[in-house]
């Protein structure tokens, strides 16, 4: 087991073609990702590296029956991308683009939840099930079977936080990047959800950073029903508040946001914090013994 | 990107929002021609930051005089590190209830949000700490917006909790205010803003709503949307495009996501969530960061250069920290921009190397290659690091 | 049994203190009309003739459990007052005003469908079920209790049908103007559906006129699955037709709308396609006994 | 309302589609001038309708002189009941396909509908009955509208039963006609347009996307939104505000619905359906109707006294019934209206009032003091009229 992605998923990718579409597509089928088809309007019919193309997102789904997408399209055109994908109604759409304008991502949320998908991202590393399945750029050698769950906001920490475990002879479960955009898709408490109910995850680790409020609402779902052991770790814990302009901003989020006001609510739900991912090793050890080596 | 209140005006008139009449004014005389040809006004400094009136940065004047004297002052100040090159001559907004109106992004909602109050002014945030039930919001839909009907909503609701003489011109209240409200939605919208501010929001007497202060802040992602008026800002003089920090200036300028700090250890890395965990790393291994620049995904060799060159501009930095852990950003472009960087730009203060990640192989050699050991650990390479600059 | 509307309905009515809107309260309370609230924004907590008003259809629906709205506000804020009232989810919009934005009524529309409440109009006349519950304008004395239904596009003929069926001794079950405008709400056919299952309505009349398809979408309807008896009348048959410019209207409509093409397509569904309001009322003869006269 | 092809091609221009370039001419000087700055040029009549061509509104010219002795040539036209005033002179656009793309009003689906078909030109009409799937269609979300992706879908669909060659060539085509979709969308919707069309749509080597003609038509009951445009088309010689019939000219100053027909009966009533019928009842009872004339739901008196005014222009009439059945009409607003007029007008034409409905008691005795019988039925009152008329 494992969540949202394992060796059964099928994936296409929608911006194959591009730069890093291409590159990733080939690191994602040597970690053993099903590819079972690309997207880039214009090349249907074609082939690459013995993937099937299509002209659109339907074409490809009907061909494929995929079940999961991976987006790598340029943030002008990715939010429609999301919503492409939505509209045809695969059920797990994962965007890797970064820069997306923020009020695109509104809209393509919005359409995402009235078709009752789930989006991953965007702006965010992807996921990745060591030994099953993995959609999006986190590389591809630093992971490593287990039960572990990571959920994190940052995508290099991500990378961290997994390089870390494995050395250490922790592995991985699943490893979700949510990415760090204002408007994203799954939350933590979504991911936790899911770690939640999956047998093969024993202890999640969750990386957060300063702003919005996603860490504390997640503190709040893990106080009320979350039961596994969680280790946490929030960084830009030094880092100067942003300079802001208006007042806006300041009554939506009030002290949400802080890194104070992350740290205390985790603590408070049970969680340990922290303070650098050697620590976060450490914590997740009294928690879970090591996977045998036999495993990956 | 931040306009400066004569420009967010300007763009709030576009979409049908009544504002003062006003005037640019860019030296003392033409701040008195100003007053010369429309008579009395408020000269205002045009910074892209709250507190300019505490600054002394508004000055009511009466006369051309006056006008002249006072911008002379006001144009020598500097404003929480903003220097005052423009001003904006304005017509006084007669006696009037001050509102408060602002549309933001509400990030756990997902969505736009719009306020309202009644009690606008200076202290807004204020209210929204000791009274937040005074500040009306209402999420608009994804896609239908915001109808009359959601607008006359919001403006009730920010009634409920004031006084009953105010509830009972509610009517006239809701037919004033409806159309500035659809106008400041339709504006963000439009102008990808993610913060589209008016406070105060004075209503006159005879029931005209106008715009006497206000704040744009456009997001960065959607400036591609809007180059024709990221271009025309620029000309204007750029007011809103400039930095309190001359680095962050320059950092600006090149295109790279860049905050000056006052320490002395250079961090540059792949992601604003490994670089934030970069200055944690170095503060907690006793050294003091100089910098926070994310080269974001896929960094090319000439973005990492560039940054090199960037960090190094700060005579303060002894030496530099570059933490790479490689997803989208490939290791071996990195590698090459940073001997590339240090070869053109002859660097000799230390330089420490964190590399791992995608083509770390082929990164790390051609590092070694060059001369330069590339750790695996962050925590070791911030020892090494700090231990290189505390003393140097 | 009638169809939409009747003595156990709740109606408030948007824009009641409009010239048009208090003249057809008065006019609809004379009928009967349960009305149990009026919506002006900024009069609310205000009565006019004992009718409390409210400032939002929210506050009016909280306050008096309304199940019906009368809309009779100005067009330029007509299409905003259907939206009101269906995302306050009240389950029957009927919508008097004339001369809505076409283009604010497919928006309105969706909205309708979204929410799931049912729209009638706009541009129409509203709906009478004598004896019990008239919303609208139907003149109030021409209607008649019996077991004819009627549905009609246009208004004024709709009077002229009721006053026939009246004068000759047919009463009515109920009478549904559905309006003349190119966007709106129920159609012939959704209200022949209610007929359908009415065990008060015996014969239906229905009253068409040139343009649109909304008769030959009837008449498939009818044909398949309808199996009281029809009469129908088709308006502008003598009439020129229109001028029109570009060509596409006509790709997208082709022969739709033409009069021969709605009374060949009614005929061949079984229904007698009357050349005269007169000869409606001698078809109806044909088929239902005319009301006895205790019943009104 | 609808816009004459210059119009209609400045209105595109501001979303952002490429039309050719071009100039009013006004006078045959007018044009030879355009020519003579400008180069050859199709000299093209303004009118409101189809056909131009055919009937030798459309002039291809080489030199000035040549544009001059056309362009007076086509000034002396009446195309249809339409007399040309205004000219449009045009660069020619290089050799291209000729693709059709518009937008209308699908009342059967309630909602707009996009259509784009590879077999553009004159005989779109043609290419709709006798081979449909040529034609792709995209029915735009109510509230979400067009995206890139539905744009994309619909040039997939216009090339599915088109050439193996044009097949090949969709990645270019989609990309080059995606933004003039796109636009046309955002142009119909912003415009209130109910038909928005272009064709020939001419797409050439290069891959760029023009104009070449252009059809609009706005919705009348959203004319309010646009009340500068209205101005400003109005103010242009308003040739598309004018309709070819001179009585539907006046009705239209006069804000009556109105259409001019070929009889001696002149007719009115409330409400489209009834007054369709009242034309109905005079045929049948062997008249022939002079005109339609709906006053509307709700008239005043004044509206009624101004449509018999318009009804009595036509001198071919020879008396006039009026057929009321109040609804949101009330008799007695319109027996006032009509009292008035035979008064003020002095009118001795025969006048049938068949009235009903809403305060039909009130409207039924002003008629009767005033000495006009009014009748209950509709077709008593026809068989009156035409009886009265037919041989007057």
């Amino acid at each position: 087991m494992s969540v949202l992605v394992d060796r059964s998923s099928r994936v296409i990718i929608q911006g194959m073609t591009g730069r890093e579409g291409r590159f990733h597509t080939e690191q994602m089928r040597a970690f053993g990702t099903p590819i079972v088809g690309g997207v880039t309007p214009g090349k249907g019919g074609q082939e690459i590296d013995g993937i099937p193309l299509f002209d659109t997102v339907e074409e490809a789904v009907k061909a494929t029956n995929a079940n999961v997408t991976g987006i790598f399209v340029p943030p002008p055109f990715a939010a429609d991308a999301i919503m492409e994908a939505a509209t045809v109604g695969i059920p797990l759409i994962i965007c890797i683009t970064e820069g997306i304008p923020v009020l695109d991502m509104v809209r393509a949320r919005a359409l995402c939840d009235e078709m009752g998908v789930r989006l991953l991202g965007p702006n965010c590393p992807g996921i990745m099930t060591p030994g099953e399945c993995k959609v999006g750029i986190i590389p591809n050698h630093i992971g490593k079977k287990g039960n572990v769950g990571i959920v994190a906001r940052s995508g290099t920490l991500t990378y961290e936080v997994i390089q870390g475990l494995s050395q250490a002879g922790f592995g991985q479960s699943t490893a979700v990047g949510i990415g760090g955009d204002p408007i994203h898709g799954l939350s933590f408490t979504d991911v936790l959800e899911l770690f939640a109910t999956d047998e093969e995850t024993a202890a999640v680790v969750l990386i957060g950073e300063i702003g919005g409020s996603d860490e504390e609402e997640a503190a709040a779902y893990i106080e009320r029903s979350f039961h596994k052991p969680v280790v946490a770790f929030i960084s830009g814990r030094t880092a100067p508040p942003g300079k802001r302009m208006g007042h806006a901003g300041a009554i939506i989020s009030g002290t949400m946001g802080s890194p104070q006001s992350k740290v205390e609510a985790l603590q408070h739900a049970g969680v340990t914090v922290a303070d650098t991912i050697e620590e976060v090793v450490t914590a997740v050890a009294a928690h879970v013994a090591p996977t045998p080596a036999h495993i990956h | 990107m931040k306009l400066l209140e004569y420009q967010a005006k300007e763009q709030l008139k576009r979409f049908g929002i009544t504002t003062p009449m006003g005037g640019v004014a860019r030296t003392p005389k033409e701040a008195a021609d100003w007053v010369r040809a429309h008579g009395p006004a408020a000269i205002k400094a045009q910074v892209p930051i709250g507190g300019r009136g505490k600054a002394g940065g508004i000055a009511v004047v009466k006369t051309p005089e006056e006008a002249e004297r006072e911008a002379e002052r006001i144009l020598t100040l500097d404003i929480k590190g903003y220097p005052v090159s423009v001003l904006w001559c304005e017509q006084a907004v007669p006696d009037a209830e001050e509102w408060y109106l602002g549309v933001t992004l509400d990030r756990a909602n997902r969505s736009l949000v719009l306020m309202l109050s009644a009690a606008g002014g200076m202290e807004i945030e204020e209210v929204a700490d000791t009274a937040p039930e005074k500040i009306a919001k209402f999420w608009p839909h994804a896609w239908r917006g915001v109808a009359s009907y959601d607008a006359r909503g919001l403006v009730l609701d920010a009634l409920r909790h004031d006084t009953p003489e105010r509830w009972e011109r509610r009517g006239k209240l809701m037919s004033a205010l409806t159309p500035t409200i659809l106008a400041l939605y339709a504006a963000a919208r439009d102008l990808d803003a993610v913060t589209c501010e008016i406070n105060p929001l004075m209503i006159t007497a005879d029931g005209s709503v106008i715009a006497a202060d206000a704040k744009i802040e456009i997001d960065e992602s959607a400036l591609y949307r809007h180059e024709s008026l990221h271009r025309e800002l620029a000309a204007e003089g750029g007011g809103s495009l400039v930095d309190s920090d001359p680095f962050e200036r320059e950092a600006r300028k090149r295109n790279l996501t860049y905050v000056h700090l006052d320490g002395y250890v250079g961090c540059i890395g792949n992601g604003a969530g490994l670089v934030m965990n970069t200055l944690d790393l170095v503060k907690q291994h006793g050294g003091e960061p100089a910098n926070f620049l994310d080269v974001g995904g896929g960094a090319s060799s000439d973005k990492v250069k560039n940054a090199l060159e960037m960090v190094l501009m700060d005579e303060k930095v002894r030496g530099i920290f570059i933490n790479i852990f490689g997803g989208i950003t490939r290791c071996d472009e990195v590698a090459r921009g940073i001997i590339q960087a240090r070869d053109e730009l002859h660097i000799t203060k230390p330089l420490v190397v964190r590399m791992t990640g995608t083509q770390e192989e082929e990164g790390r050699k051609l590092l070694r290659e060059a001369g330069i050991v590339p750790g695996t650990s962050a925590a070791e390479a911030a020892e090494a690091i700090v231990s290189l600059t505390r003393n140097a």
